[in-house]
């Protein structure tokens, strides 16, 4: 879906991260975990492309989309000055998402800063369906800890630290010395994915990581955003990021 | 609407109006955002289909600059014999006839291709990408011009297809390669691909792209291109299709009055997937507006 | 800051950093927009003086473009002989060297201005504008490389003061011209002069431009320009000025990465008339932060 | 100069145009009627070029500018969503502004539409000194009549006309069988200057009028902005409108 869609709250959380609401019936209704939009908060052709930008929430009974993001450039920041009632323009909901099994028991949603952003969703449309979820957030600061409160009322064990020398993943490692776990997911650091990537060989869960390319168009056209992954037989292709992901199993990365 | 006639006769191949996509900057069928019907477009153009087998270029394979963008996709593709087989199949009865871009490493490899297309009919037209930087100079086909005639009068002797030939801008001049390619047979020319360019990461001290250096594309180069379709409009009998930054109604407008006889609309369908729709749209209010019945009223206007 | 060395030599130009204008788009002495003394670049760079008088091209002469400008300005000029006996004198003790631009309409023109210059001691170094697209073949000078050869060859006999020739990016393979620029006695080669385009005004059906086309510059050519410089510093032995596109300190860093050993800033200088300080100071706290003591110690390293 | 400013006051006075003031003082205290200013209400290089915008008022006291000007494209638009307390680069005060004899007893201003803008600080100085003005304006609606009223204050006598059928300087061909004038100074509209023109050839007061061209550097550097005039010995030349003019003798034009 193509759409002007209209703002309803984007505002800082903490200093260079903003939560952005939008009015998005159904883009809302189409979202699945680990989705993403390709957005565009400005006019004309300066910045040229729309950024891809994970879809944090759906809630389709308001119909909206809610976003994280932080602040880096000149699309980021064009985004941070919209305010209430103003417009932009929406493709999405894009890519293959999170897969989360019908009659997973316990899931581990693993996520460092940004990061942490796609996890919301998958959460929530895992407990809703009976599934236990346990969190594991890491961040440079307390503050860039996003939606710790909102997983933990929603039901979600959450486990988390801001200190440089503690590894989020050990916490997990922890909790899998006595609990079973179906899958986990990560996003947002390369280190996080390597270790659950371990904790997966030695345990057996499904492992799923969340990756980000520089991206044109967001639809498997432009070919632009890839990354090597092992095919069936073992042997390294390109496959896009925004098509064929931006999840994939970790053992599928080269 | 409905008064003003939009169809355009492209060296031999009908058009109901004047758009269609740029090569690999819209992938219609497989990748369709879903936005319109393929019916709406004048053509469709599929990503260049190599002569054999490739994987494309390492990542990064684009980066954005002022206005447009840097690709070196490097052509990943599955080569001409799959696509024949397994994909062509696909676009039968989308609405628009099908270009198919043909790209390759030698002339042979152009030459190869039509003999396995075989003027199969489903394909409505091809056309020859000779602007694929990675052979033998180090330079596009197109931009040396002993080459590019030896490719077209050898495709040219193997295809009854309407023959568009995609040149390169990176020329000293548009005009040489644009009459060699006439001279040779093509039925029009595209003029163009993009333009070799780069970007650096100063952090790093390394080329952001990992190819070196790729080609841009975008509204920041349309009005070099559009001086190219100016110049070689004003010396050839076939006709040119213009690619280039196209972005608006405005600028399709600009191509046609400069001369070109249809449009290829580019990586500005990344940017606003209704791009192609609002252009045709908007040429026809602009025709009904100044009372221009059909393109040949404006085409090459601008020439003096 | 002072510990770090902007210091460049240019094929024995001297300059205490390498930040100049490029030619035409700032006229220092008369027309100073007063923000900054003169003596803070590392050279001053005058609008190119042609043989003979010149009142240039018709209105209009200039359109905005996305990131950019098209120029059709046409070199008004004095002429050489009236520059020499009332201009240069006002150069004198700017705290800046000069450096020349001449531009002709034939190879003569070139060798009569460098005999009534006469190696004058107030002049720098002497840079040759073979750009000018109202030549013979309706090309540049830089795009013949014959031609170019001969201008080049008969400069050097007439001259002992460096010699920079400034090369059009209109061309097939800048390695060609840069290179043939170098084996006919250049002392550095500037890359690039603006690209031919054009805009075309749709309510009229007629170019925008008096001259129907211009050259384009600005930011949104730097990603092509660089690309040329990154590839004639592959082959070069003698320095490369780079000149398209330049805004802020990072492009200038780009540029050196790319290999270039001075930059000339052009008509972002009319959007910004801080602009060359600003890049001066931003790359000196650049290297202060990462601790490069000369620019030497970055020039090139992108290359791979 | 060359300064970053900061806006005071944006406001929009009747549909698609707006009054700009901007607080610069050493500008303000430089500027003479009938200069400009470039202007650039944006970052980055798109649009690319600064916009130039004549001097409405110049106070000295208050350490301000204003501008009035009409929204027609990219730059305008951007200008107009300015607001109070934001700031934007400003270059000037530029060109050659409207010759004021010192001893003049009377002087007629002709404006039409947003034309009208750089007549006011003119009519303020020529009042300052004891000149008496007349006002001929005109436009295509009533309230594109700009600052008639400031003007009327001011101790002008002002004529206007928004009827197409009428043209405003036949107030002036009618007030010039019976009022002597020294000088009379136009803007906006190529008819007027040339009904100006032949008034002035009739009755020799002095004839001025402000030519508008594109702009880039707007300081005579780029030689982008060339109008053709008659040197002094009525030879053709091309001058720059932004240094040698953007104001001209009548009779220089051809
Ligand atoms: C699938 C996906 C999901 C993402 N989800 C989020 C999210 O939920 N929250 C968030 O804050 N960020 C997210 N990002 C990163 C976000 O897209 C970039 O931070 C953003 O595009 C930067 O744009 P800019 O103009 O501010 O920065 P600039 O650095 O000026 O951007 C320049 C160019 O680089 C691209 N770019 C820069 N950084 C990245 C990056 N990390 N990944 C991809 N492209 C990049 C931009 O799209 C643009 O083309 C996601 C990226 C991807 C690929
Ligand atoms: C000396 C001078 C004084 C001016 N004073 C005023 C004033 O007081 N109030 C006012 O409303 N306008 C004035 N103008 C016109 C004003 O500069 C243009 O309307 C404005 O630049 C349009 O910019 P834009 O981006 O909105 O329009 P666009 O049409 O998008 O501009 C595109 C390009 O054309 C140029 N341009 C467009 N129209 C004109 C024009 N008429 N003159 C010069 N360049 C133009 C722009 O600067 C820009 O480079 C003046 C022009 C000049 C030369
Ligand atoms: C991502 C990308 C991939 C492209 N792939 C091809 C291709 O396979 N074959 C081809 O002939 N041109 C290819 N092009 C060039 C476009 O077809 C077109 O010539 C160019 O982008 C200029 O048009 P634009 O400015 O409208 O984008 C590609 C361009 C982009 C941006
Ligand atoms: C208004 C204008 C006038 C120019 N005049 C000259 C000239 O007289 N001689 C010359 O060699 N280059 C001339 N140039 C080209 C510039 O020197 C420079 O090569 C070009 O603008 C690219 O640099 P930029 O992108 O930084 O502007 C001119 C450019 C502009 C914009
Ligand atoms: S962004 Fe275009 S294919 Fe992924
Ligand atoms: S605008 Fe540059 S000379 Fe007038």
């Amino acid at each position: 879906m193509y759409q002007t869609v209209e703002v309803v709250e984007n505002v800082e959380i903490t200093p260079g991260f903003l939560r952005l609401v939008l009015q998005a019936k159904e883009m809302a209704a189409a979202s699945e975990p680990g989705q993403f939009m390709m957005l565009k908060a400005w006019e004309g052709n300066a910045p040229f492309l729309m950024r891809p930008i994970s879809i944090n929430y759906a809630d389709p009974v308001e119909g909206t989309l809610t976003f994280l993001y932080k602040v880096v450039g000149e699309g980021t920041k064009l985004m941070a000055a919209l305010r209430k009632g103003d417009s932009m323009q929406a493709l999405g909901p894009l890519g293959h998402g999170f897969p989360l099994e019908k009659g997973a028991r316990r899931i581990a949603v693993i996520g460092r800063g940004i990061g942490i952003a796609p996890l919301r969703l998958l959460a929530k449309r895992a407990l809703d369906q009976g599934t236990e979820v346990y969190a594991y957030l890491s961040a440079k600061e307390e503050a860039q800890i996003f939606d710790r409160e909102e997983l933990a009322k929603m039901g979600v064990t959450v486990r988390s630290t801001s200190d440089a020398n503690v590894n989020v993943t050990a916490f997990f490692a922890e909790d899998l010395k006595t609990l079973p776990f179906d899958a986990a997911y990560s996003c947002g650091s390369k280190r996080l994915m390597r270790e659950m990537h371990e904790l997966h060989l030695r345990y057996g869960f499904a492992s799923y990581v969340s990756l980000e390319e520089h991206m044109a168009c967001g639809i498997g056209a432009c070919k632009g955003c890839v990354c090597k992954t092992h095919d069936e037989n073992g042997s390294e292709q390109y496959e896009t990021v925004c098509k064929c992901g931006p999840v994939f199993p970790t053992e599928r990365i080269v | 609407m409905g008064n003003c006639d939009l169809r355009v006769n492209v060296g031999g191949f009908e058009m109901k109006n004047p758009i269609m996509p740029a090569s690999g900057a819209y992938d219609y069928f497989e990748y369709n955002a879903d936005v319109f019907p393929m019916s709406e477009l004048g053509a469709v153009m599929v990503k260049s289909v190599h002569r054999n087998p490739r994987p494309g270029n390492a990542a990064p394979r684009i980066t954005e600059v002022l206005g447009g963008m840097i690709n070196a996709v490097g052509i990943p593709s599955v080569g001409i014999e799959k696509f024949m087989a397994e994909q062509l199949q696909r676009f039968v009865g989308i609405g628009a006839p099908v270009v198919l871009s043909l790209s390759g490493n030698a002339p042979e490899h152009y030459f190869e291709s039509l003999e396995i297309v075989a003027d199969d009919e489903r394909v409505g037209a091809i056309e020859l990408n000779l602007s694929c930087p990675n052979v033998g100079t180090g330079l596009p086909f197109s931009s040396n011009t002993a080459l590019l005639k030896e490719v077209v009068s050898g495709a040219r002797s193997r295809t009854k297809l309407p023959l568009f030939i995609k040149l390169s801008p990176n020329v000293t001049d548009i005009r040489e390669t644009a009459l060699a390619a006439e001279a040779c047979g093509a039925d029009a020319v595209t003029i163009a691909n993009t333009y070799r360019a780069m970007t650096i990461d100063i952090n790093k001290g390394k080329p952001t792209l990992g190819n070196i250096s790729g080609g841009m594309s975008g509204p920041a180069i349309k009005p070099q291109t559009l001086f190219l379709v100016y110049q070689a409009c004003g010396v050839l009998k076939i006709p040119v299709i213009g690619c280039g930054g196209i972005a608006t109604w405005q600028d399709a407008v600009e191509y046609i009055m400069a001369g070109a006889t249809a449009l290829q609309v580019g990586c500005v369908n990344f940017t606003n997937p209704m791009a192609m729709v609002e252009i045709i749209r908007g040429l026809e209010a602009f025709m009904e507006k100044k009372g221009i019945r059909s393109l040949a009223e404006i085409r090459g206007i601008a020439q003096v």
